[in-house]
């Protein structure tokens, strides 16, 4: 079974070949959309079966490798197209397709009409394949296909209505900043290849042999080197501060692609990465605390600015960037698998957020272009109410907001909390985790209260869309409702897949599966952590007690959320105009945009132009040109030596006849 | 001295100077015959005076590989000789076919012009096999006298006359030097014998040091250089060439520069190889001069055939390269590259010759914008000349130019041959020029008289041939020049 | 057949006779001619694929004598190792693609420009299989004539300062090798070498102060015909003024000669000077690719732009190559084929537009995804393949390079050159977005017809290429391997690791060891005997 | 000895006053005067040195230069004569059209 492994990536490219090359002859949407999505359920029934059998073999055998055939060798460089199936990448791969295919079957209804509509799915099932590469790759090298291929789909999908220039330029942003991260991937690579190689002689890229060969790394050092030029990379695919702002952006293109690439799946790809590579990140204390602290400060600040916007796809974006914040924060704090759980929880409860988001603005559209009104129709201001229209919907986007804003019994709850849990009681940064543990609980109260600002401004209170339109408002068809109706159901009980021992405990001994299946993935890292710090052991109490305090922190949210949208919505206005600056600044994202614009694109705009005008065309064709010149002038001027006189000429002869016979005379 | 008259005789051999027999009979043959015929076209002159060159020089292959002395030793048939020999006979046989059409149009259609042709390579010829410097000095004057009448025959035409005059009289003056430096030398050594010089020198015991015997040499050089229009005895070249009749121009920049280097070869490897330090760092500095000035100013010339002579001036300085080194690569680098300058200056004035009109008001560059268009194949048969010139493969100047720069690396002249190759870059931009109008840039004029006349026709082909096949296959020629040189 | 490689390069000599004597009026004739002679070119070049060996040998040999005369020995030594295979197979595979792609774009005097085409391939073809320097020079000279006409004639507004300044720039470069080249000659006389074969110079011990200059001065020409940086200025303006098929040969084919001319002569000719130069020309190359990249990125001619990523994508090569490793060298090598299909890709892309808008300005598009959707997608996945995104063959060649640059002494140059990912991205991204995206609003891009039949046809051969090196390099890398093997460990003099600490050692020995060794009298004298008296 | 020196130095100067006189005077035919006088001076050096060397090749040599000064001569007043048709002058400085 495992040999046919390559299939999982291959169902979605013959997709991505059938509807990119004949897609536009095809025509007929059904039949696209049909390829597509069937395309990737093949997909995701492999994975399944793959999954079945790996449960099936003992926990330390659950890492097998499979070739297809050799990529790139030369020299001591080797680096094959093959798999690694391990629980890690088999989750991954379960998450992945089976998110894809809910989102595939969302995206026949919701793009339904659009221009392009087999271009869509083409892109899609390509950013599946490159995702599922990403995920099952089992070397660096490959990983990296993945992790550019979804960067081009990102690209692709962002740009999707490309003669908007917002979406254009969003695409591209998304691009290069991902590129910036990749050039810190490829460092990584690099040099972790290389000081193996050459201290080590062990050449290789490959994750196994890697990890095999993990006790060769120091703590430190280098390690910290090459885990800190893999972290920028993370930063680049992931959104982290300081490269996040493409992700913001990226909320131009179709809402299911937010949904699926954004929000679900390729941008968790870095806290994978790190989870790929804890053996070494754990190796590296200072790496560790970086990872930590700007996946806090990421998940904070980024909630600040989400509670100010009034686009409903951006609040779900900052909302993305800050709960990849927290797997950051995970990841940092060496809770490898709560992050992993996070990584899952928040894909279904963030897809649903996404695909329910769509559904509004679908409807909205839809409202606003029957009464030709001009109005965004993603924009809060211009909704409310919606809950009654939209039921259904209103029901989902409610499930998952419970879900994110980490109400006890639903998903995010529980991998919320372990990871806030874990900040506060690991052993690795000594007294920095009270201030972790204090940046990620203003971060969920911030969460709870933009959310739930979210919805309250969305589905609840009065109906400000424009006068006519209500009455095209109406729910979404069942090709859209039905995905939501799945997610919201994950979103509600996947955390009972990760059960923290302490509950899990008080219901009977419910296992913590996810933690059992995973840890032979973490297996290295967790040993070295053991071995190298002092765990301190922490009473149950304390345990509960910060439960609690997280409990009372997203009610205080949703409370405040309540009282300043619900029952009072003239309190905001008061606060804006209060603060004007602070309002202006968190409302235009910090200026980080600007100042990112200021530091580094213009400047290199205009070196590029002062180097293309100022040393190009002036200095080296200056000399190039100017030499000519001179050479020329230099013939201008002897030409005048010719005088056409007999005696000149004869002169200069004398003259010549002179100093020969002169030199040899007097030498 | 007792003479035996008989023993004298046997010294004579008249084979030795059969072709210049054949070529000086056949030039007053055709001086009478001109009289008698009066036939206004004169184009049976032409194949007359092609047969006599082209049996003058059958008699000249014959026998390669002798090496026989006559005249008491003052002239010589040895491969040297003949390798001259043979190019002098090419310029003429290129010269004469391209006469006709030319002088047909500027009304100086007068037949005395072939045999006169036949008298300069006469003379050129004589400086090439002469080893006394009697006869060396009488193949000048020969060669010399003729090239005057030459240069100003197109008598009713200003720039002609005064071209003539230019060169007459400064051709006058250099040959005063030139005599005057033969005094000097005779007068240290006692002979005019070119071997019998060689003896005494290197029998010297302080050569270096005889400042007489150095002057004489030096003003001796001066003579020879003046005719292969070195810097800074090159000045009358330009005016000379822009103002003789085309069809001379090609001839003079060919022969006469071939025949200056036959006998500085001959005087500076066979009378004074003892004093080549001395003479070594003149030419050094010469040929730099020489090179720069040519490419230089050729730069800025509009006047084709100015610019050519300035361009003629630049390949002398590079045939200087090749005599610096003075060593068998260098030498027979020279040999070749004369040959094949011959071919290839010869055949880039043909076609200035088909494209200028009457009077020649139109012998700018500009003139041969898009000569490509209408006529393609001459356009092709020019920047072939061209790229010859300028040194780009596969052509014979690239050959020429590599065994001359070749020569000088192998003598450590390592800066020379560097300034020799980035002269030789920037010569490239006035070749390119001209093509650039031919090819880049619109007509302005119809080319509606360009013909081509069956001797002109001949001539391109022979000199496009002579450009083209030498530079693909070298070896059929340089290893003759290799043999010719070999003595030295 | 055992002068496959003879037949297969002076076949255009071939069609170049045939042509003359079709009359000029007959376009179409012509055009089949000189398209069915690349194509038997290519045909012909084939079996040297499968009948090539895998072994660092030189196969396919023919010498003969060619020139004997004097001190000078030439012969007609040609024949390929895994260096140069697939470059001659990249040209004979460009050639019919760029007779293709000028098909409706020349309408005048189609005979002398398939003439000039053909010639270009001899030219370019002979250059690659030259064993011998001498015959290598002439083919390397030779090809500037047709390359300068075909600028020339068939250029932009600007031609005649294109077409002249390429021809002496690189006219300059090449005369200061042709120095060199005898000056190597005669030291290799001296050791008993008899004529101008490559393989006995490599056995030739230069004093190290000699090499450098020799070496120098083969690295002039060639770094001018790369073109690194600074010497690249000619390039911009051949690249704009040249017809689409010139761009397109000068890009894929032209420029490799330079790169092709370090490893095959400059490196493994003069290895002491190439370690001594290392860092010289990495800092080069690494300031070319930024460099590049930079002034790429503000570029309003689209042609331009894709001429500056040139520059930035040789310096990628340049930098593979004196990484002087297996993985730099076969890197540099991989990406010289991924520039030539890419980049002439690119340069056949920016053909189609400019055939039909008569304009290369940026801002003279936009939108034009919507107009001409298969231009578009071929335009982007030709984008990709330049910005080296996984997958498409520019990648693979990339990353070996900066591996093996990374593995090299050259450590931190690789480092600053990595961030030519970023910038690469930033200029053809930002280029595309504004040629493609946006609105369409200039009213003449909106009649624009999509590619025809042919475009599409002369592209997709390309396509191919780009997945497939890819995906599946291995089978190129192979038969590189043993030849690259052969010359890196021809070229490396010590291990990379105490390579700095060596280098002084060698230095201070240079004086000491010149005379006792010395193939070389003159070294020291230079200048010779005029200045001295 | 002293006295071949004295025709020596006296052919050195007549050979001096005739290049001077080409460089200075500008009539054609007082130039080619000038010339001729350099030839002359040549000949006197050819003589002095002949009968110094006792032996005879100088003396020939000085007669074959007559005879080609006679010829050249010949040839230039002929050019001269050519010119003064065209430019109803001899004076050199006159040919100056061709320059630069």
């Amino acid at each position: 079974m495992f040999d046919n492994v390559w299939l999982i990536p291959l169902f979605p490219l013959i997709g991505f070949l059938i509807n990119g090359l004949l897609g536009k002859k095809i025509k007929n949407e059904t039949i696209i959309g049909t390829i597509g999505s069937v395309a990737v359920f093949a997909s995701f029934i492999t994975a399944v079966m793959i999954f079945m059998n790996l449960i099936g073999l003992p926990a330390n055998e659950r890492s097998v490798n499979v070739k297809i055939f050799s990529w790139i060798s030369a020299g001591n460089f080797n680096a094959d197209i093959a798999f690694l199936i391990d629980p890690l990448s088999c989750l991954m791969m379960l998450v992945v397709t089976g998110i894809s295919t809910v989102i595939h079957i969302y995206s026949i209804g919701y793009m339904h009409g659009e221009e392009g509509f087999y271009r869509f799915f083409a892109y899609l099932n390509l950013f599946v394949f490159s995702m599922l590469l990403l995920v099952s790759g089992n070397n660096l090298l490959l990983m990296f296909v993945g992790w550019e291929g979804v960067g081009l789909c990102s690209y692709l999908l962002i740009g999707y209505y490309f003669h908007k220039k917002s979406a254009s330029d969003a695409g591209k942003k998304a691009f290069v900043m991902n590129r910036v991260g990749d050039f810190g991937f490829l460092l990584g690579t690099f040099t972790l290849f290389w000081w193996l190689g050459q201290t080590h002689d062990v050449w290789t890229i490959q994750f196994t042999e890697l990890a095999k060969n993990a006790d060769l790394f120091p703590t430190g050092g280098i390690v910290t080197i090459i885990t800190l030029c893999f972290f920028l990379g993370a930063t680049g695919k992931s959104a982290q501060i300081p490269l996040y702002t493409w992700l913001p952006d990226a909320m131009e293109g179709p809402t299911p692609v937010s949904a699926l690439i954004h929000a679900a799946t390729m941008v968790t790809a870095g806290v994978y990465m790190i989870g790929r590579m804890s053996f070494l990140f754990i190796r590296s204390p200072e790496t560790m605390l970086t990872v930590a602290v700007v996946g806090a400060c990421t998940a904070l600040f980024a909630a600040t600015i989400g509670t100010a916007q009034n686009d409903i796809k951006r609040v779900l974006a900052y909302s993305t960037v800050s709960q990849l914040g927290y797997m950051f924060l995970a990841m940092g704090v060496g809770a490898f698998t709560a992050g992993i759980f996070h990584l899952m929880t928040h894909a279904f409860f963030k897809a649903c957020l996404f695909l329910g988001s769509g559904a509004v603005i679908h409807s909205m559209h839809h409202a606003l272009h029957h009464v030709h009104s001009h109005d965004d129709a993603q924009d809060m201001r211009n909704m409310g109410g919606l809950k009654k229209f939209m039921p259904l919907t209103y029901l989902t986007f409610l499930t998952a907001t419970i879900a994110i804003a980490g109400i006890p019994g639903f998903s995010g709850f529980f991998s919320k909390d372990e990871i806030l849990w874990q900040a506060f009681a690991n052993p690795l940064h000594g007294s920095m985790n009270t201030v972790l543990w204090a940046f990620g609980a203003c971060a969920a109260l911030l969460t709870a209260f933009y959310m739930f600002r979210l919805v309250f401004m969305t589905f609840h209170g009065t109906c400000r869309i424009k006068a006519g339109a209500e009455k095209h408002l109406h729910e979404s068809p069942m090709v859209i409702v039905v995905p939501l109706l799945i997610l919201a159901f994950f979103a509600a009980v996947g955390g009972y897949f990760g059960v923290p021992k302490l509950i899990g405990d008080l219901f009977g001994g419910i296992p913590n599966y996810l933690e059992h299946f995973l840890s032979p993935v973490f297996a290295n890292a967790e040993a070295y952590m053991h071995a190298h710090t002092h765990h301190a052991h922490h009473s149950h109490a304390l345990e509960w007690g910060l439960m609690g305090t997280s409990v009372v922190i997203a009610v205080v949210g949703i409370s405040v959320a309540y009282m300043l949208y619900m029952v009072n919505p003239d309190i905001p206005k008061k606060f804006t105009s209060a603060f004007p600056v602070l309002h202006r600044a968190v409302y235009n994202k910090w200026y980080v945009d600007e100042i990112y614009d200021f530091v580094f694109v213009n400047p290199c705009k205009a070196l590029g132009r002062l180097l293309w005008k100022g040393f190009d065309v002036l200095v080296v064709d200056g000399i190039v040109n100017g030499v000519a010149t001179v050479v020329m002038a230099f013939g201008g001027v002897i030409r005048y030596f010719q005088t056409g006189q007999i005696y000149n000429y004869a002169w200069t002869m004398a003259f010549g006849v002179v100093v020969i016979v002169g030199y040899y005379l007097f030498k | 001295m007792d003479i035996n008259v008989a023993q004298l005789f046997q010294t004579i051999n008249l084979n030795v100077i059969m072709p210049e027999i054949i070529l000086s009979v056949l030039g007053m043959a055709l001086l009478l015959v001109n009289v008698f015929i009066p036939s206004k076209s004169k184009t049976y002159l032409v194949w007359l005076s092609l047969i006599g060159i082209v049996l003058a020089g059958f008699t000249t292959v014959t026998g390669w590989g002798s090496n026989i002395t006559s005249f008491n030793g003052s002239v010589v048939q040895d491969n040297f000789a003949m390798f001259f020999k043979i190019i002098f006979l090419v310029a003429a046989g290129l010269a004469v076919l391209i006469s006709d059409q030319y002088v047909e149009r500027e009304e100086c259609n007068y037949g005395e012009l072939y045999p006169i042709i036949l008298f300069t390579t006469v003379g050129m010829m004589l400086m090439a096999s002469g080893t006394d410097l009697m006869t060396l000095f009488l193949g000048l004057e020969l060669m010399s006298i003729s090239l005057y009448v030459l240069a100003g025959f197109n008598r009713a035409n200003v720039k002609s006359n005064e071209a003539g005059m230019k060169y007459f009289l400064l051709g006058a003056f250099s040959t005063g030097f030139l005599l005057y430096g033969m005094a000097l030398v005779y007068g240290v050594t006692g002979t005019t014998r070119v071997a019998k010089i060689a003896e005494i020198v290197s029998g010297m015991p302080s050569a270096a040091g005889n400042t007489m015997l150095l002057i004489g040499m030096f003003l001796l050089l001066v003579g020879f250089l003046f005719k292969i229009a070195a810097a800074p005895f090159h000045m009358w070249t330009p005016d000379v060439y822009e103002g003789a009749p085309t069809p001379m121009t090609a001839f003079m920049s060919a022969g006469p520069k071939a025949a200056g280097f036959a006998a500085l070869l001959r005087l500076l490897l066979v009378a004074f190889p003892a004093l080549k330090p001395e003479w070594s760092d003149l030419l050094w500095i010469l040929a730099v001069l020489t090179m720069t000035i040519g490419n230089f100013t050729a730069l800025r010339q509009d006047n084709i055939k100015r610019m050519l002579a300035y361009s003629s001036i630049a390949h002398a300085g590079y045939a200087l390269v090749g005599l610096t080194a003075a060593n068998s690569t260098g030498t027979s680098g020279i040999l070749f590259y004369m040959l094949s300058y011959a071919f290839m200056n010869i055949g880039a004035f043909a076609v200035i010759i088909l494209v200028g009109k009457k009077g020649e008001p139109n012998g700018t560059v500009m003139d041969f914008a898009g000569l490509g268009r209408k006529h393609p194949l001459l356009a092709v048969t020019m920047s072939l000349f061209l790229f010859s010139l300028a040194g780009m493969p596969p052509t014979a100047g690239f050959i020429g130019k590599f065994y001359l720069f070749s020569g000088a690396i192998q003598e450590g002249y390592i800066w020379l041959a560097i300034i020799g190759v980035m002269n030789s870059a920037a010569s490239v931009y006035y070749y390119l020029r001209v093509m650039v109008f031919m090819y880049f840039k619109p007509a302005e004029e119809e080319f509606d008289w360009v013909t081509v006349s069956a001797p002109v026709a001949l001539s391109l082909a022979v000199s496009a041939a002579g450009t083209l096949i030498p530079g693909v296959i070298p070896s059929m020629i340089l290893q003759y020049a290799q043999q010719a040189v070999k003595f030295f | 057949m055992s002068n496959i490689l003879s037949v297969m390069t002076f076949l255009p000599i071939l069609g170049v006779l045939l042509l003359l004597f079709i009359p000029k009026e007959s376009k179409g004739v012509l055009r089949s001619v000189a398209l069915a002679t690349t194509l038997a070119s290519f045909a012909v070049s084939l079996p040297l694929i499968t009948g090539f060996q895998t072994n660092a040998e030189f196969q396919f040999v023919e010498n003969v004598p060619w020139i004997a005369a004097g001190p000078f020995a030439m012969r007609y030594n040609i024949g390929i190792d895994g260096i140069s295979l697939w470059l001659v197979v990249l040209t004979t595979f460009i050639m019919p693609i760029s007779v293709l792609s000028t098909w409706t774009a020349v309408e005048e005097h189609v005979k002398e420009y398939m003439i000039c085409m053909l010639l270009l391939e001899t030219g370019l073809l002979g250059a690659f299989i030259s064993l011998d320097l001498f015959l290598f020079y002439i083919f390397w000279e030779v090809m500037l004539i047709p390359m300068y006409f075909m600028i020339g004639i068939w250029g932009g507004k600007n031609r005649l300062y294109a077409a002249v300044k390429f021809f002496i720039y690189t006219m300059f470069g090449s005369m200061l090798m042709l120095v060199a080249l005898i000056y190597l000659y005669f030291l290799g006389t001296k050791a008993g070498i008899t004529d101008f074969s490559l393989v006995h110079f490599f056995d030739l011990k230069v004093d190290p102060s000699t090499q450098t200059w020799l070496f120098a001065a083969f690295a002039l020409a060639f770094a001018i015909k790369v073109p690194m940086f600074p010497l690249h200025t000619w390039l911009p303006d051949a690249h704009t003024e040249a017809p689409t098929a010139g761009s397109v040969i000068l890009a894929a084919i032209m420029l490799k000669m330079g790169t092709y001319g370090y490893i095959r002569f400059a490196m493994p000719l003069f290895p002491e000077a190439s370690h001594q130069f290392t860092p010289f020309i990495a800092t080069l190359a690494v300031i070319g690719i930024i460099y590049a990249a930079l002034v790429a990125m503000v570029q309003e001619d689209v042609k331009k732009l894709v001429a500056y990523s040139s520059v930035a994508h040789l310096g990628f090569v340049m930098l593979g190559l004196f990484a002087m490793n297996e993985q730099g060298v076969t890197g540099a090598l991989l990406q010289n084929l991924n520039h030539g299909i890419s980049t002439g890709a690119l340069f056949l892309i920016v053909g189609f537009i400019y055939e039909r808008r008569h304009t290369r300005l940026i801002t003279d598009f936009g939108g034009l995804s919507k107009q001409m959707p298969i231009f578009a997608t071929i335009f982007m996945i030709v984008t990709l393949s330049s910005v080296a995104l996984p997958g498409t063959n520019g990648f693979v060649g990339e990353f070996l390079i900066l591996v093996g640059g990374f593995e090299s002494s050259l450590r931190w140059w690789t480092i600053v050159a990595s961030s030519g990912v970023i910038f690469a991205a930033v200029y053809m991204l930002w280029m595309f977005q504004r040629v493609m995206f946006g609105e369409l609003d200039n009213p003449k891009n909106q009649k624009l017809l999509d590619l025809n039949a042919r475009e599409i046809g002369l592209m997709i051969p390309l396509l191919i290429m780009v997945f497939f090196l890819g995906v599946y390099p291995n089978p190129f890398i192979k038969k590189m391997t043993p030849a690259i093997n052969k010359i890196v460990a021809h070229t490396r003099i010590e291990p990379v690791k105490t390579a700095k600490a060596a280098v002084p050692t060698v230095e201070d020995t240079a004086p000491h060891a010149v005379p006792t060794q010395s193939v070389n009298p003159h070294a020291s004298q230079p200048v010779a005997a005029p200045a001295s008296h | 000895m002293d006295n071949l020196n004295s025709y020596l130095i006296l052919s050195a100067v007549l050979f001096s006053i005739g290049t001077i006189g080409v460089l200075t005077r500008k009539n054609a035919i007082v130039v080619f005067m000038c010339i001729e006088l350099m030839l002359n001076a040549v000949n006197l050096t050819f003589v002095a040195f002949s009968r110094h060397l006792g032996n005879l090749d100088g003396q020939i040599f000085v007669f074959f230069i007559m005879t080609v000064a006679a010829a050249e001569a010949a040839v230039g007043l002929a050019m001269f004569i050519a010119f003064f048709n065209n430019r109803e002058s001899i004076d050199i400085d006159d040919a100056n059209i061709m320059k630069w």
